[in-house]
């Protein structure tokens, strides 16, 4: 059965991919939510796991969240805010889509590479996630870096909280179920927060491309 | 006594959620504000007694030793200072028109929150609760930050929130990587426990503890403002109310520093010497200190300016944590305490100067010491302070550390230390000196200081910084050394 | 004796406390504040003076005086005074004396005008900062009160505020002298990282220091307090300080505060380091060497008088560094003799120029106070509206000048001495470098004559130049009275030298020199100095008597052959034109033209000439501009500043872009190479 | 007693030679230009017709400019007891050295450059500044030359350089002494504002340095100014001949006569060193008022190359 935390590992990265190929809006949100999708699988076969071992029900109670919050409820969010601000078709990303999806790859080996010291003391399995968790939170980084939009950079923020959640879920164990309730909350603020300023943004600027937040410099 | 500190904020916001007059949430926020000061010295004079304190309830989540006191109570003195000149400030903002009656509830609402998260951020023992809390502080801030609603607050506001959410989202790894080196050796609920993990650093798993400090190093560093992830500090400092600056830059950086600082002791202890985690410290900390001298040289904007210098302090506490001697670690402590006084002022006065002016344009300035005869003063006498000038109690700190780095072997990083600090006097004083002298050309502007009560708020901050420099309350030394005591695991 | 010594000079502190605070108490009543503060100064100076006089004669050497610790580490007040303290407090104590008596009559101008009780304040915490710098036994106390001392004088630079050049001025005295601070510090800091200790435990160093490392704290020193003593190229601060300040304070800054450096390089190099090389000598040789010359010849183009005093003490600075620079170089040669003897030099140099410098800038204070200008061009004629102020100046400018009987002879006397005894068996190498020396003192000499007699003649001398030249009236009592106890003491220890001499051996005693007065035969009068060499003996005493006695008998001489002296007042020889009227006089530009165009590459003087008319051959009018740049300013400072601006303008956009993506990429990067180092660890 | 006949000595004779020299020199120029010329002694005549003269004073001047010109002669008398016309009588000397004597000489300078600037005369002033220039660039010659003459004899003091000088057989045979000889003869020009530094005999305002800074004088002023000057001149002439053309050492027998004998050599000495300038004056022509410097500036290098060689050569003359 931790095969399939292995391969949803593999799938998140993958996503985390995808999103960076993506060229809409729209479609990142998309994307967003099909790796959200994975890692309440994983949370939820994890969740079964402990249920199993230990009888703990957090683990399926965090599952549970993300499928509340980041399938359903964030994308929506998303979406409405974006419908609300104005939009026109340009090219959003700085380098075009090989050179991105290629850095991403380079960051994954980076990452394992880094990741070589603790080789010795950490069981393969666990480093095999924990190098594909840590690639996708460098990759939202990335994300972030390589999209103008402000909603772009909203999704690679999330993107480096599912980065965050996976590694959480490292292995068997999760984390405190209280540190990952409060993680939740936080993200819901921030979310919002970030929306609310975007709805501003797109008020005084007509525009929300983060390329033109520029004036404080110096 | 120390549980009642995060209840006081939380009470205070409610009772402003259900007053509606301007005046009664005044009063409140003075109210909270002294309470939390009582609370606070109630709770150091126990500490400095009888050592650390832990709560039962909650699992015990609770816990306050020498260090998060010191902390702690730098921002609630801030705190009450703020809030003092708050009154007068916003009062000000209405009556020039910037801001609605209205906007003084949202103003106070987000203000104890903010306070409210930094007090969690001190008193919790959990690495994972104090990261909450943290990153809690950045949400709470952002809208202080763009309280002006203006563009430029906003566009701060947006960095300000993004740079940080991803810099301490880079923490929570670093925070998890603990955890995931406390494998088999505590158990899951112990696995956060700072003080757990404390006792038993000597077994924890190094090399991840490593790539933990290192993570929680830009983490956290972001919030503190170190140099290259400093980007958005001076964006968001000179774009909120000046009292919300004085927040930010005195006590936000210092909890985020915090932050630093219980990694940081863990990861020496478990390594046996500070050579990893000294290296990256002394050279984020020069990196910084160079990166704010650059910045100071040509300043247009005052405010801007005073963030810059904020980051050269922050750089030069972790500097003192990187040297890991006694006597760098009392410097950096101490250093806290006389930057966040010191940097409040200035950043209080200097919203006194906006509120006359209403410019950040330095050339726009002229002839302060004429117009506001005690900000002014205060302001140029702390800008001598921030820049470490004898008889100011920064020079005292800044001489323990520098002396630390010079009998630690690192001559030459002092050496380098010593001259960047000339340099961002010079700095300093090259762009920033013009606009307090000359004629006034306004003659709009009637000579006569605004906001008495937040003028006070300063004059007692001066004469602490001035009387600090050479003459420090012996309780408080006291409770520096049982800090650095609980550092360096002596 | 000395327990006397102690109790005094611990009152007179208190005494200048007290001042300061009737000072900050009497912001109203500022007549009583200006009165009361002043005589206090008076008071506790000459207690001041008496208490390092009987130190001085008590032939102990170091008196502790206060010793308090504070809780932070490292701060703490210990003040102790030996003889070499003792000596500067009290060339410190006789100037302020004069200055307080001066100032009761200078500051009455400023009464309503400025805030009289906030310049009190100030006034005295500077003197009293002094005084700390002067007795501070503890590195970190002495660069506490070194900076205080700086910040407290920056202040009253910027007294004037108002005035655009008082600002400038104080920015770059601020600026420099923090800088130079920084210097100080590292030189402190580094001692301490091989002694573990910030007590002027004198000598301890030189024993566990490396070489190496001694030449790079000597450089840090040198700097540091190059700097503040006005040592060329380091000096630019100072011609633009000094003026801005008020006259008193100048008098101050450039007898005691520049002197505080000297005090330093004594107190530091020899007695802390301990010199073992000559090249740290011939450095400070060279640089003396450098400074008298160049600073005078930049006095001698200044037309505002206080910026040509202040260009003058960079003169000063230079001799009394020549005699530094022999001390040292005859230390590391181990010659103790002419060390001390050297030193002495040195020391009363340092002395006489506290009398005659504060003498002259309380003259220019004077001036302005009857004339409301500083400008040479537009004075003249003043010595029949002030007489006094006049004769005065007069006598100071002498004795600056280094002209028998005052006392500016004697040190440069001694100089040339110590050079002498240093040739007639110094190495090859070096006797090149003492003729420079030697040449450089005579050259200095002469100019400075040259540039005091321009200050003299065409202030003092000639027809009134402008209007309020005109209207000038000799100056309130006080101000001559504090004038005459200067001139008095100029002339007296410019007559009796022994007097002086007595009191500066015990400091060369103390700092291991031998002492050179036992060495003083003669009488009381006549300075004796039988070296290896054949004796040199000069008494200036006996030649003013043949002096005197000459004029008497020429005068009598004349009445006997030529009979009774008839003399006739006619209008000076206008060549038959009509009368002379001032603007036909030789102006302070001409007069110092020669010497300008001789130097010209120090100066790289500039001219417009502008005719205004239809024809350039009858214009109705010639504009003539004249400018000079120095060579320091447009070559060595304003290409770095503008390097440095240049730098930090581009930087400050490159790092700083306001692009929330560059900014999410440092951190990107930060976190990558850290991960790459812990790789790589 | 000693000193007092030595002060009276060399008093009554500087005084008495003084004019004379100018008398001399101004004869050989007349002579040089076909002309018959004054008496060598006219000017004691000029002297007593000057003091006997009223005085006329500018009433732009102050007490500076009348107590000058006592001032400057009283200087240079002083001056002169320090340069022993005789060594015969050099066994005991009063205090002082050549630095004294320099900066005595240097108060009377003082006064005249300022009491130039008293009238508000533009004559005045630019006689003082050009003096200013010419004494300050001559000055480092003056000293360094002595310093070498000081460090030969290991003193300051010139009647013990004089006494040393005697014994080191002729001095004009060894390049140092040469080499300082040359520095002092341009330094005696300077000093005695001769052609090609100045000329004494025109009112010409592009020419004249000293006598631009005298011209208001009138009566005993000018007397005593003019005499003054003359003082001066003659301590340079006499350090020139008893230093570099010592007689005394030949002078074998004691007493009075030997004292007389010496000084009348000396007298000769001066006589022939007046004539000798006087015959620079006639072949050459006065310099520009900026090439002065050059001239300054090849004494100087001739009094350094001295001290030099002395230094090079192991100071091996005492």
């Amino acid at each position: 059965m931790l095969e399939f935390v292995k391969i949803l590992s593999v799938l998140i990265l993958l996503s985390a991919f995808v999103l960076m190929g993506n060229k809409r809006i729209n479609s990142y949100i998309e994307t967003f939510r099909v790796q959200s999708l994975f890692i309440a699988l994983m949370a939820g076969i994890n969740g079964i796991i402990m249920l199993r071992t230990e009888g703990r029900f957090d683990l399926l109670a965090i599952c549970v969240l993300i499928l509340v919050l980041k399938v359903i409820y964030i994308p929506g969010l998303l979406h409405r805010t974006y419908a609300h601000v104005k939009y026109e078709v340009e090219k959003d990303f700085i380098l075009n889509i090989p050179i991105l999806i290629s850095v991403c790859s380079g960051l994954v080996v980076f990452t394992y590479f880094c990741l070589g010291t603790l080789s010795s003391i950490i069981p393969n399995s666990i480093i095999l996630q924990l190098v594909n968790s840590v690639s996708v939170i460098w990759i939202g980084l990335f994300f972030m870096i390589s999209r103008k939009k402000a909603i772009g950079q909203i999704i690679g923020f999330l993107v480096i909280e599912n980065g965050l959640f996976v590694t959480t879920m490292l292995g068997t164990e999760g984390m405190p179920f209280i540190v990952d309730l409060g993680l939740f909350i936080d993200l819901i603020t921030a979310i919002l927060i970030m929306g609310i300023l975007v709805f501003r943004i797109n008020d005084l600027f007509d525009s929300i491309d983060t390329d033109q937040l520029n004036k404080l410099k110096g | 006594m120390g549980f009642i500190l995060p209840i006081i904020p939380v009470i205070t916001v409610l009772l402003l959620f259900l007053t509606r007059k301007s005046f009664l949430q005044h009063i409140i926020n003075l109210l909270a504000s002294g309470l939390l000061v009582i609370g606070a010295l109630l709770l150091t004079y126990k500490v400095v007694n009888q050592g650390s304190i832990r709560y039962g309830f909650l699992g015990g989540i609770f816990y306050v030793d020498a260090l998060s006191v010191i902390v702690l109570d730098i921002v609630i003195i801030i705190g009450l200072v703020t809030s003092i000149y708050s009154v007068g400030y916003l009062q000000e903002e209405i009556r020039q028109e910037k801001i609605r009656p209205g906007q003084i509830k949202r103003y106070y609402l987000l203000m104890y929150s903010f306070i409210f998260t930094m007090v969690m951020a001190l008193t919790v023992n959990n690495l994972g609760l104090m990261w909450i809390a943290i990153e809690a502080t950045t949400l709470a801030s952002a809208f202080l930050v763009g309280f002006d609603n203006n563009k430029y607050a906003l566009e701060a506001a947006w960095k300000y929130v993004i740079i940080c959410s991803v810099g301490i989202a880079i923490a929570f790894l670093g925070i998890i990587l603990f955890y995931l080196s406390a494998r088999g050796v505590l158990s899951e609920s112990a696995a956060l426990d700072w003080v757990a993990l404390y006792e038993n650093a000597k077994s924890l798993q190094s090399p991840v503890l490593r790539l933990a400090f290192i993570f929680i190093l830009v983490g956290f560093g972001t919030k503190a403002g170190l140099a290259p992830m400093h980007t958005w500090l001076p964006d968001a400092h000179s774009q909120a109310p000046s009292p919300i600056s004085a927040l930010l830059s005195g006590v936000l950086l210092n909890s985020a520093m915090y932050g630093i600082i219980r990694a940081l002791t863990i990861v020496n202890c478990n390594l046996e010497n500070n050579i990893f985690t000294g290296r990256l410290l002394l050279a984020i900390g020069i990196l910084s200190i160079l990166t704010a001298a650059i910045f100071i040289m040509t300043q247009r904007d005052y405010k801007r300016l005073l963030a810059y210098s904020s980051i050269e302090h922050m750089g030069i506490i972790a500097v003192a944590m990187g040297v890991f001697t006694p006597l760098a670690v009392f410097g950096g402590l101490l250093h806290m305490i006389n930057h966040s006084l010191t940097k409040s002022m200035l950043f209080l006065s200097a919203g006194n100067i906006l509120q006359k002016f209403n410019t950040m344009q330095i050339s726009k300035i002229k002839g302060v010491l004429k117009i506001l005869p005690f900000s002014g003063t205060a302001f140029l006498l702390g800008l001598f302070a921030i820049a470490g000038t004898p008889p100011f109690s920064i020079f005292s700190s800044e001489i323990n550390i520098i002396v630390a780095l010079f009998s630690g072997g690192s001559i030459w990083i002092g050496v380098v230390l010593v001259l960047l600090l000339a340099v961002v006097f010079a700095g300093i004083v090259a762009s920033l000196f013009r606009m307090f002298y000359g004629e006034r050309d306004q003659e709009t502007l009637q000579p006569g200081e605004i906001n008495k009560a937040g003028t006070g708020a300063i004059v007692v901050l001066l004469i602490a910084i001035t009387l600090g420099g050479l003459f420090m309350p012996s309780y408080v030394i006291e409770l520096i050394y049982q800090a650095q005591g609980l550092i360096l695991g002596i | 004796m000395l327990f006397y010594a102690a109790y005094l000079f611990k009152s007179s502190l208190i005494l200048y406390i007290l001042a300061a605070l009737i000072a900050l108490l009497m912001t109203k009543n500022q007549k009583t504040c200006n009165i009361l503060v002043n005589s206090i100064c008076i008071l506790s100076a000459l207690l001041g003076a008496a208490a390092s006089v009987l130190k001085l004669t008590s032939g102990v050497d170091t008196l502790p005086l206060i010793q308090v610790h504070s809780v932070v580490p490292f701060i703490s007040i210990s003040m102790t005074i030996d003889n070499l303290s003792a000596y500067f407090i009290l060339a410190l104590s006789i100037l302020v004396c004069c200055v307080s008596v001066y100032s009761l009559g200078y500051i009455s101008s400023y009464i309503g005008q400025r805030n009289v009780a906030l310049f009190y304040f100030l006034y005295t915490t500077f003197i009293l900062s002094m005084i700390l710098v002067l007795t501070s036994d503890n590195a970190i106390f002495f660069y506490i009160s070194w900076e205080v001392m700086s910040l407290l004088s920056y202040f009253l630079v910027v007294f004037e505020s108002e005035k655009s050049e008082s600002q400038r001025a104080g920015k770059l005295y601020i600026i420099m002298t923090h800088l130079a601070t920084a210097f100080l510090l590292v030189g402190f800091m580094i001692i301490y990282s091989y002694t573990k200790s910030f007590d002027f435990g004198l000598g301890s160093a030189a024993a566990i220091m490396p070489d190496s490392i001694k030449n790079i704290v000597f450089i840090m020193f040198l700097i540091g307090f190059g700097t503040k003593a006005g040592i060329i190229p380091l000096h630019i601060w100072l011609p633009s300080a000094h003026p801005a300040a008020p006259s008193n304070i100048s008098a101050l800054m450039s007898g005691i505060m520049i002197k505080t450096a000297i005090y330093g390089l004594i107190r530091f190099i020899p007695g802390c380091l301990g010199v073992e090389h000559s090249w740290w000598g011939i450095t400070i040789l060279a640089l003396g060497i450098v400074s008298a010359v160049l600073g005078v010849a930049y006095a001698l183009m200044e037309h505002n008088i206080k910026r040509l005093l202040a260009f003058s003490s960079v003169e000063n600075i230079g001799i009394i560094l020549i005699g530094l620079g022999v001390c040292f170089i005859a230390l590391a040669q181990n010659n103790q003799l002419i060390s001390s003897l050297a030193l002495t030099a040195a020391l009363l140099h340092t002395f006489n120029h506290a009398l005659f410098k504060g003498g002259l800038f309380l003259g220019a204070g004077s001036i302005q106070y009857a004339a409301h200008t500083r400008d040479i061009e537009k004075l003249g004629g003043l010595i029949k509206k002030m007489p006094l102020t006049g004769f005065f100046v007069l006598c100071f400018s002498l004795a600056i000048s280094a002209i028998v009987p005052f006392n500016g002879f004697i040190s440069e006397w001694l100089a040339y001495q110590s050079l002498y005894a240093f040739m007639i068996n110094g190495e090859t190498g070096l006797n090149i470098l003492f003729i420079l020396a030697v040449a450089a003192l005579g050259l200095a000499g002469a100019l400075a004559a040259a540039c005091f007699v321009k200050l003299f003649g065409f202030s003092f001398l000639g027809l009134s130049r402008s209007e309020q030249a005109l209207r000038a009236e000799e100056v309130p009592l006080s101000m001559n009275i504090a004038m005459g106890i200067l001139t008095f003491l100029c002339l007296l220890s410019g007559l009796f030298p022994l007097v002086a001499l007595k009191l500066i051996d015990p400091v060369t005693v103390s700092l291991g020199g031998s002492s050179i007065f036992s060495t003083l035969r003669g009488g009381f009068l006549i300075v004796y100095y039988p070296l290896e060499a054949a004796g040199n003996t000069i008494s200036p005493l006996i030649f003013v008597i043949f002096l005197v006695i000459f004029i008497a008998l020429i005068l009598l001489a004349a009445r006997v052959v030529g009979g009774k002296y008839l003399e006739r007042r006619y209008g000076t020889w206008d060549c038959g034109f009509e009368a002379l009227n001032s603007r036909m006089q030789y102006s302070a530009t001409g007069y110092a033209k020669p010497i300008k165009i001789v130097f010209r590459i120090l100066f790289k003087p500039t001219r417009q000439v502008v005719m205004e008319g239809d024809s350039i051959y009858h214009p109705d009018a010639i504009q003539y501009k004249t400018s000079y740049t120095s060579i320091f300013v447009k070559y060595l400072y304003h290409p770095i500043l503008l390097a440095v601006k240049d730098f930090a303008k581009i930087t400050k956009y490159k790092i700083q872009t306001g692009s929330i993506h560059s900014y999410l990429l440092y951190i990107f990067i930060a976190v990558m190479a850290m991960m790459l180092y812990n790789r790589f660890l | 007693m000693n000193n007092v006949i030595y002060i009276l000595v060399q008093i009554v004779v500087i005084l008495a030679v003084a004019p004379l020299v100018n008398g001399i020199n101004r004869k050989v120029k007349a002579l040089s230009q076909k002309r018959k010329g004054a008496p060598p002694w006219q000017m004691y005549f000029d002297l007593y017709k000057l003091l006997k003269k009223n005085t006329v004073v500018s009433n732009v001047s102050s007490w500076v400019f009348k107590a000058a010109p006592y001032i400057v002669f009283a200087t240079a008398l002083a001056g002169a007891l320090l340069v022993p016309v005789t060594s015969k009588l050099a066994g005991s000397h009063i205090p002082g050295d050549f630095i004294l004597l320099i900066y005595i000489l240097a108060l009377g300078r003082f006064f005249m450059m300022a009491a130039a600037l008293d009238t508000g005369s533009t004559f005045g002033g630019m006689g003082s500044s050009r003096e200013a220039m010419i004494s300050s660039l001559i000055e480092p010659s003056i000293l360094v030359s002595l310093f070498t003459l000081g460090l030969i004899a290991r003193s300051f003091s010139l009647p013990e350089i004089i006494m040393s000088v005697q014994n080191t057989g002729i001095p004009l045979s060894n390049p140092v002494y040469i080499m300082v000889f040359l520095a002092m003869v341009i330094v005696l020009i300077a000093e005695a504002c001769r052609i090609p530094v100045d000329d004494p005999s025109t009112h010409l305002e592009l020419t004249m340095i000293h006598e631009a800074m005298i011209l208001e004088y009138s009566g005993r002023h000018l007397a005593f100014m003019e005499y003054g000057a003359a003082v001066k001149q003659l301590i340079f002439m006499t350090l020139l001949v008893n230093i570099f053309l010592p007689t005394d050492q030949f002078i074998t027998l004691s007493g009075l006569l030997a004292v007389v004998l010496s000084l009348i050599m000396y007298v000769l000495k001066i006589i022939v060193v007046a004539m000798v300038i006087a015959m620079i004056e006639i072949k050459t022509v006065k310099l520009r008022l900026f090439s002065i410097p050059n001239l300054a500036a090849l004494a100087f290098i001739l009094a350094f190359l001295g001290i030099l060689q002395y230094f090079i050569l192991g100071g091996g003359y005492a």
